[in-house]
């Protein structure tokens, strides 16, 4: 077994005792990160790119060694590629609306899945309806994979961007990213990934992964919330228009009009995030500290637990895959007879933090014939104490309402 | 213990025979609500005479909360007007509110003698975030009624 | 004279001696507003909006607590008129596209000014190119004034918003935004009012003002970056379709389409800057503990003296009004033979940082007949002591370039 | 001291009265630059005898230290064929570079006898917020080398 507990003491919000199993909505952050931000704020703030002077430069230092740290990270050798946004929804938009609207027209397809989050569904219906293209879904297989065989089925030349999740965050579920990505290339679509949980957990290099664009979030993987990226292949933020206009991302302005700046500036309209990049930064160097395989490991060691206990509740059922094939650690529940969100105030009162809803997927939902689940996501500082700790409060859950 | 307290067995009952369930074919009212937050929907069905309910049905799905609630408010506007109606909302309100501390004149000893099944979610009092599932009948409620 | 001198041990950064003169582009953060985004991050964080326990619902207490504390701090009735965003250039964004897309088509007119940061010009010209709408803009007098007259002469029926600085972060100038919006409302037309100069230094109370927007931003009012306010009168925000398509902004959604939330959840797609808006709520404090009044007073203070001692400088032009007169605490000049880079290089070797450049308003440069110019701008911890700095940095320059 | 290093008496003359300013009519390359952050411009017309330039001008604006810079650029490549000029655009390259540390063989004791009057803005090295600056003109001239 993996043992990381020496890094609870780095999360102080721990230490009341919470078994908290909702990182797939926002992990919590360790001292090392706040103590940067801090720290920064304290010695070197000033806003980026725009003053000649001392501090002014040490903080544009400070902003774009962060966006080298980030691209490092994925394995990007140009930093240019990576424009920073607020976090996954921003990335997101961006390429819906800076590529959709510049690239689809009536009669072009954009294909999705059924187990998207809202973030990667909403502003391609947004877009869909703006420029006439049509939205299709990539349905998802009764054993909670995505159906290749329909992809395969329902691409062609008339689609022209393939948008896929890179791990789902109600089901776990990895989708083939590579192979998508290369059937998509092979009829010229460009290919989207929606990364929220994918790289917080597992070690994404993009020359790899074959996607043209990629989201994230900050949040998710230890850093400070208002911050996150879009990174894009160089080609394919070639081909996108900027999402918003302002000031640092023109290269001339009249009245009537404007030239962009270069990339990544022309995405990087008015003041950025900047002392969030300086603790994204040193959340980066936190996981590579622990080690992002070892991080994964970590996590497949305990959904391999929480399968197998959790299953063993009577009158409990996965919603997702019930092996560690191609998947995270995110297990989602429900039980016979008891509502999702009694089941998270029940657990609540043992000290287990899980998410009880629709996790901003609802087609998915339909699809599965839920209304909620219950949600169980893990990270760096969760232990098999805390998966104890469920699986009593299930337990807990079923003796009040009568059934145990 | 608070979680008891928060299940009684009565809100069970609700939760898993709901009365008055279904539709009316053609109600003199009706409105439809959904807790955006976390999903849960309820519609309901009126018919009146003059000011009086005949009759209710509920459609609904979510937690234990706010289907029992529903339940529980059909039965308790039934045959009622709508001042009575009114004043029973009041009441439901300031038993949920945690600011407010009007005093219903519940009695302890005798659970129910003052607003029937309706008293046993007193204790989602304790669970300030589980509030508005309570509430989420009583809203539509007062929706379709001002319809 | 208005002491505020014992506040700059609330901030760390100055006490190496800087003479920080740049608070228009940035201002600096008080440990208050840092040790109090550190405390929640180390006590109360989770994600809001999701879950149903402690952590979260504390969380979603904080971040709603902000909201009610902004609206407080604007006089904003209603606190679902208050949307946090990323910035005053997202939520300016933010009313040109989803206001803008919604509500104008070929033939309307959009009003700007000469005056503008490029964050209330670029959005506003794409808009336009979309909507096939006119942009027109009210010109400047030569006291560095909006021509008022010519206000009057270009609206008209045919004019949908009328879009102006409350600020100028060049010249200082505050247009006259109560008669604007008058004006404008009789015509019918939305005002918008770019606040990012404004708020942080002037008590604004949006019903006085009569604006129907206001934008700023949290960085430049001495809290965190990644938050910012769009405020939108309740009818007005009701015309608008947001911006951002994602999670937590949806009342249902299917896989072809998708109904709005609330207001204001449905401008706040995705996870929002959480901990920023507990950073920005203790920025709000600190500054009303000082007070907006008096905060204001000493900004005319300095700019008074300012106004007179560089003007005092031989070959110094000041650019912007030269009296203090509706105008704010920002000091751009110009020096004959010396650029303004020269003179912020110079200057930051005196320790003075100041900001040289187009400051993001070259339309305004142009009028103006200047490539750049070099701007101080004051906040709540200068003194007297940096616009001497400033003066003696100044002098330093022509002896450089071998002028005294 | 470092000010003093920076604004040389040579740069604040290059500045002040620039040396092949202006446009020529019929270039045979010209290319134009901005510095994004900073607004400075350069414009440069190149005509050739073969290999060799035989004419310059430069239109710029900006700060002392780019104007200087293109200005003395203008000198230094008139007469030069394009390796010369390659080579000269290296040296200089290295000159502004704060990790590279090649040896140029710069004499302290002889200013101007290695690179000329470019040798005055070595100081700028000192300042590295305005080596872009400098680098400027020559930018622009390898654009429209390459043109
Ligand atoms: C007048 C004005 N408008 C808009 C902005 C843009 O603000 P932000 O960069 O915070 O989005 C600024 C700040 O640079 C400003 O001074
Ligand atoms: C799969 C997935 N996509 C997108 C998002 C949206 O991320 P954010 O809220 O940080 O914008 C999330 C997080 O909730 C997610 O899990």
């Amino acid at each position: 077994m993996t043992d990381l507990s020496h890094l609870k003491a780095d999360f102080p919000v721990l230490e009341n005792g919470v078994h908290f199993l909702d990182s797939g909505a926002s992990s919590q952050k360790p001292i090392p990160v706040l103590e940067a931000m801090d720290r920064f704020a304290r010695t070197s703030y000033a806003n980026v790119h725009r003053g000649a002077y001392k501090l002014s430069v040490a903080s544009t230092e400070a902003y774009e060694a962060a966006r080298r740290r980030v691209a490092e990270f994925i394995g990007a050798d140009n930093p240019s590629e990576v424009i920073f946004v607020r976090g996954t929804t921003t990335a997101l938009n961006t390429v819906a609306f800076g590529w959709g609207l510049e690239n689809l027209q009536e009669g072009d397809r954009i294909l999705s899945t059924e187990i998207e989050h809202h973030a990667n569904l909403v502003p391609w219906q947004m877009v869909a309806k703006r420029t006439g293209a049509t939205l299709d879904h990539i349905p998802m297989t009764d054993d909670f994979r995505l159906d290749m065989e329909a992809y395969e089925s329902m691409i062609g030349p008339d689609v022209k961007i393939v948008t896929v999740t890179g791990m789902s965050n109600v089901l776990g579920t990895m989708p083939p990213v590579r192979q998508i990505a290369d059937i998509a290339h092979r009829h010229g679509a460009r290919v989207v990934v929606d990364a929220a949980q994918l790289v917080p957990h597992v070690r994404v290099n993009v020359s790899d992964l074959g996607a043209d664009f990629l989201a994230f979030s900050s949040h998710k993987m230890l850093g400070p919330t208002g911050i996150g990226v879009l990174w894009g292949r160089m080609d394919a933020l070639e081909e996108t228009e900027p999402f918003e206009g302002g000031g640092e991302m023109i290269s001339d302005v009249t009245l009537q009009s404007a030239t962009w700046a270069e990339i990544p500036h022309r995405f990087e309209a008015g003041t950025p995030p900047i002392i969030e990049a300086v603790g994204f930064h040193a959340a980066i160097d936190y996981l590579e500290s622990i080690g992002m395989e070892k991080i994964f490991e970590h996590d497949m060691e305990l959904t391999e637990i929480a399968l197998q206990r959790v299953g063993d509740v009577p009158g409990v059922s996965i919603q997702g895959p019930n092996n560690t094939i191609d998947r995270g650690g995110v297990v989602s529940m429900t039980m016979e007879g008891v509502h999702a969100h009694d089941l998270a105030t029940i657990l609540d009162e043992g000290g287990v933090a899980v998410r009880a809803g629709h996790h901003c997927a609802k087609p998915l939902m339909n699809r599965m014939g839920v209304a909620a689940t219950a949600r169980a996501s893990f990270y760096v500082y969760n232990t098999e104490q805390d998966i104890d700790a469920l699986v009593t409060g299930l337990r807990r859950a079923r003796e009040l309402f009568g059934m145990s | 213990m608070a979680l008891e307290d928060l299940y009684r067995e009565v809100i069970l009952d609700h939760y898993r025979n709901p009365r008055n369930k279904g539709h009316i074919d053609s109600p003199d009212a009706t409105a439809h609500g959904v807790n955006p937050l976390c999903g849960d929907e309820v519609t309901i069905d009126l018919t009146f005479n003059g000011d009086t309910v005949t009759e209710v049905a509920v459609e609904s799905q979510g937690c234990s909360i706010s289907q029992s609630s529903a339940s529980m408010m059909t039965e308790a506007i039934k045959g009622k007007t709508r001042s009575e109606i009114e004043s029973l909302t009041n009441k439901f309100k300031s038993m949920m509110s945690i600011e407010e501390d009007t005093d219903l004149g519940l009695d302890p000893e005798r659970p129910g003698s003052v607003l029937g099944d309706i008293e046993a979610l007193q204790g989602v009092r304790q669970y300030p975030v589980r509030i508005k599932c309570a509430n989420l009948g009583w809203t539509v409620l007062a929706e379709a009624l001002s319809s």
